[in-house]
């Protein structure tokens, strides 16, 4: 399924979207295919499939020790876009959205890799070390090859680049809501808020919020302010991080977060205004 | 070519919360450097404050010794003994001058830490160093400065605790700050206004140079060495010449135990062009775009990237780079030692080593320039420790 | 006034072995210090080894603390990291010219040893420094520093093995070889004509003080304050205002833990006049005229005599005597730290504890030069361990 | 007994000189005087009478050590006063000649202090770090009190300043054969010889040759040279100090020893030209 017609559905059941960050390879391969299999089937409706990255600083220290421990165990990024295919060998239909950092695209080649990620079975992908001034590329090959890159928008975005990202953007925009690095915050402030409404005034692209994002509360009121949906990533792999040796034992445990987010999602939707 | 990139390197991959932040600093740069105002608080702290201009040195034993004419630019001299304040009192104006009040920065070998402590004290700016565990443990005298002169020294303990990780922590910190707080990039590296604003701060060394030996011997050099990583100093250095084509220009990088270790850190050597810190660099890296840590025991050499310029002026070939193994360094040290009574730092002494182990390569006209970055004191248990082991 | 006698300071008690190098020494200061060609090699040196001028900067955060206009003479930008080196150099090419092949000297906080070991490299000159075994630990940086560049470095265990103990077994050790090795003396003290010779070599202190502060500030300073024990630093600032008597001179000594110690070392407040180690100076001194062991955390003020020119100027009432305890002194580097990202010398953060303790004396106009004779690296880890323990 | 018919009676006799130096006070004050009749009984002429200093830059590391010793068991000036008087009530009529470092006199006054001691009884002073240059008011007070300074001569001794001192010179000259300090030497080389015979074209004052002195062979030859006597001191020390906690118990070790120099510059005499 692509990522227009997600929304599209997602809007006719009156649904935020959630969109579940996981870094593949974390402990291990089969456990991330186990994770994206139990985030799937307990209310995610897109996936942010990671490809770790030795440098993630865009990353707080829950995904870099994630990125951290994938590295170790061997994982490449030819692997996580085999493990992309062995997702969508399972069934799995959702929206696949890439999350790397831009050198592993670039010594592959950026068409090259974005073929790659196509062919396997990916939808968009997220660069978040591509700002607009760098993105010639990977717009001209995401063109080509289908793959939709998407763009982020943060509290310090001027109004004048706020439009040209939204020039440009496609797929649907990312919205920053903290300014800071991916990880769980203990409450998500109004300027994930204040911005929400800020870029809606310029588009009516879909706007997914990310950064801090762990309870059905704040993907509840993230929605409510007019974005699309919630991405939530960190939230998870605190919870598995806590067991490591036995990872699959905390899947329950997940499956009920993402249940739980997914609420917030829906419910925020129903008191959009 | 576009502002901000040599050829293909450089550019500004950094994510949105810092793009803003970015282009505010170069807009900054480029208003307020060029006025008077400006030049006139700089140059006045550069000469009184740093020590500027510091001395071209003819090292007469020195000379003798390797076969050709040397001069050494004393970039030790430098209060706190590298050229690193150069560039810190420059940023540490600019922050005044956009309205911020705290910097944080990173720092391997701790003189890029120092000399933004000194900096951020003088402008009256309150200072962050992160800096890796393993470099706060080898650099531990500089650390002490650091925190006697009341800056906060964060401690990095993520990947292996070195330059690249630190880089990497200050970037993630930074977004949380950005509006208020100004990082103070420490080498060439970074993305653009970065590369573009440290080499302006640190070319003082190379004008000075110029005016020297032309007053000295009435001609330019033939040769000049400098060291590096990110590329500063040698940059410093290098910049009021590359358009001398008859200046021949040498990078020395570190190379750690061999070039075979898995880890060397000659990244013009065994790296290729990747992306990290925000720009298109020279960068030590595996087959899959992992950057590779980098391994010397200079600590200000230790890492993966060369900075955007000082890669494309090798690729281009104007620049030649070259590498010195450790145990090369150590010999360089005690040679400067014993030829001209000055303790190099580990990081000064590669270039050192490139003049001892091309002596035959020179005539004894041959008029050299080595950009002698910094004082060894803060290597100074490395050294004794290697030697006594040796 | 009889040459070498500062009034009834002075003069030149050795024994009889020692007069006959004495006298060849002012012989051969006199006949090569004023002739182009040495001052040709020693402004060289002094410019382009040693890096001079320092700069006179205007501390303007420490001003403002303090409540006046403070001017920093940065001797610490000096190589070597003090204002030895003047000395050290001049001495080591008046060796050369004697064509003696050694240096002796001693040592206590180590920069004078480092200046004669880096001297000696640059003059190719063997050099051997004796130092205290209390001074050998408390300075061990500064020792390894020493070693590295070669030089000799022989402890001294008899007395309590420190400065005092040092310059007696020099003495002595010079008696066994003065036809081939010079006595490097490091401050102005000792028998004539060292004073006169050592004062000379550091008066290009005073020197650049005098045309610096006119070019800043079109006038003289109201005060020149400097620390010393031997006082060769602080006559090195003074020797060019002594006869402007409306520049007002400060000389701070150690005064230890306390007055009331039995061993602290302001020997101006509790010394007599005395002779030690060739001349009359003022002494800490028992009653019946055993020399006494002086103690500061200060190494280099460590020394129980003030030199015959700087006790004459101080008797004659010219010279202002005061003294900083050590408490004071650790509080001081922390002002300098914070206010100006400086860590001065235990030693001249004596001079800096006058201006905080005389706040109420100055007012906003005043100006006053403070020689910052030198950095704090070498105390580094005396610092630290203070403010850990207290 | 002055100097003066001291000599003349060695002469008489066919003798060198002996000089034996002892700091007082080391390890205490009785032993001192044991050690001084000791010396006297068994072959010392003249006494070289040390008042112990702090900082003794002339003497090598045994008469350090001797300095030290003195000096912290409480040895002052005025009780190496009272010594020298203790000397003579003990009935030793031998000439005493102290040795001390400036600053002693200094502080107490030039004249004074060299009153004092003629009181008590010596005959002459050696003032090490006195040189000709410095030594103006030692011969004023000197002439006025009766007590002859001493000089040394050094192999560094120019031909100009060996006049100098010649000229200014009473009592006796002490000839340092080396350049160094105080202490026993294995051997005393042609330098000693040399100076004495040196000095001995300037003048028929007596000359006394020390520094380095330990041994009947080493005074014989000094005093074949040309000296009319020789000087020892920390040879003798050297023998004490390996026992001070009785120090008593060398004294006849210390006897054979004195004997021995003592012997050493009787043979000496006889073998001049
Ligand atoms: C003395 C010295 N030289 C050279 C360097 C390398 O830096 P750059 O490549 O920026 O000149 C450092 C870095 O810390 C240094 O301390
Ligand atoms: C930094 C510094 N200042 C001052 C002094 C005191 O010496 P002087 O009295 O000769 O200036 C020393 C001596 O070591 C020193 O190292």
């Amino acid at each position: 399924m692509n990522l227009e017609d997600k929304f599209k559905e997602l809007q006719k059941k009156g649904e935020g979207a959630h969109m579940p960050h996981v870094y593949y390879g974390d402990p291990h391969e089969e456990f991330s295919l186990r994770l994206i299999e139990t985030l799937v089937e307990n209310g995610a409706d897109i996936l942010e499939f990671g490809i770790p990255f030795s440098d993630p600083t865009a990353d707080g220290p829950t995904f870099q020790a994630v990125c951290e421990r994938a590295l170790e165990n061997g994982m490449t990024p030819t692997r996580c876009i085999e493990g992309i295919k062995k997702v969508r060998e399972r069934g799995i239909e959702n929206p696949i959205v890439v999350t790397t950092y831009y050198n592993i695209p670039y010594v592959t080649g950026v068409g090259n890799f974005l073929n790659k990620i196509k062919e396997a079975g990916a939808q968009a992908i997220i660069v978040p070390n591509v700002p607009v001034e760098e993105a010639d590329e990977l717009l001209a090959e995401g063109k080509k090859s289908g793959i939709h890159p998407i763009f982020q928008i943060a509290p310090t975005t001027t109004e004048d680049r706020l439009k040209k990202i939204v020039d440009i953007a496609s797929g649907f925009l990312y919205v920053i809501g903290v300014e800071g690095v991916t990880g769980v915050r203990e409450s998500l402030g109004d300027s994930t808020l204040k911005l929400v409404k800020r870029v809606r005034k310029h588009t009516d692209m879909p706007l997914l919020a990310g950064f801090g994002i762990s309870t059905r509360k704040q993907a509840s009121a993230v929605v409510a302010a007019g974005a699309d949906g919630a991405i939530a990533g960190s939230a998870y792999a605190r919870v598995y991080e806590k067991n490591l040796e036995k990872p699959e034992e905390t899947l329950p445990e997940i499956a009920r977060l993402v249940g739980q987010i997914k609420q917030g999602c829906i419910e925020g939707y129903g008191q959009r205004r | 070519m576009k502002k901000g990139k040599f050829g293909e390197y450089g550019g500004q991959y950094v994510n949105e919360i810092l793009m803003p932040i970015l282009i505010e600093l170069e807009a900054a740069f480029e208003k307020h450097y060029p006025t008077a105002e400006f030049q006139e608080k700089l140059n006045g702290l550069l000469k009184d404050y740093a020590g500027r201009p510091t001395p071209l040195y003819y090292a007469k034993n020195f000379s003798k010794l390797v076969g050709c004419k040397v001069y050494l630019k004393r970039e030790d001299l430098v209060c706190g003994g590298s050229h690193k304040l150069n560039n810190a009192l420059g940023q540490a104006l600019l922050t005044k001058e956009m309205g911020k009040t705290r910097m944080i920065t990173e720092t391997a070998a701790g003189q890029h830490g120092l000399a933004t402590a000194m900096a951020g004290n003088v402008c009256g700016l309150e200072t962050e160093v992160f800096m890796g565990v393993k470099d706060i443990k080898r650099q531990a005298s500089n650390v002490k400065r650091i925190k006697l002169l009341g800056a906060k020294v964060t401690p990095v303990d993520i990947g292996m605790g070195v330059l690249k990780d630190a880089v990497s922590d200050t970037l993630r910190k930074w977004t949380t700050c950005s509006q208020t707080t100004h990082y103070l990039m420490g080498s060439t590296v970074g993305p653009h206004p970065y590369p573009e604003i440290v080499a302006t701060f640190q070319s003082v060394i190379g004008k000075e140079i110029k005016e020297q030996i032309l007053e000295k011997e009435g001609r330019l050099p033939d040769t000049i060495v400098a060291c590096g990583s990110g590329g500063s100093n040698a940059l410093g250095a290098f910049r009021p010449f590359i358009n001398e084509k008859d200046v021949k220009l040498v990078f020395v990088e570190g190379g750690g135990e061999s070039l075979e270790a898995d880890n060397s850190a000659a990244a013009f050597k065994i790296g290729k062009p990747g992306i990290l810190h925000g720009a298109v660099m020279q960068v030590l890296q595996d087959e899959n775009g992992q950057i590779k840590p980098s391994r010397t025991r200079a600590a200000g050499l230790n890492y993966p990237g060369r900075g955007p310029e000082i890669s494309f002026l090798v690729n281009s070939g104007r620049v030649k780079a070259s590498y010195a193994f450790d145990k090369e360094v150590f010999e360089a040290v005690k040679v400067m030692c014993r030829t001209e009574g000055l303790i190099p730092a580990l990081e000064t002494a590669h270039a050192i080593v490139y003049m001892v182990n091309h002596k035959e390569e020179f005539d004894e006209n041959e008029l050299v320039v080595l950009n002698y970055s910094g004082r060894g004191d803060k290597d100074l248990e490395t050294i004794m420790r290697y030697f006594h082991e040796s």
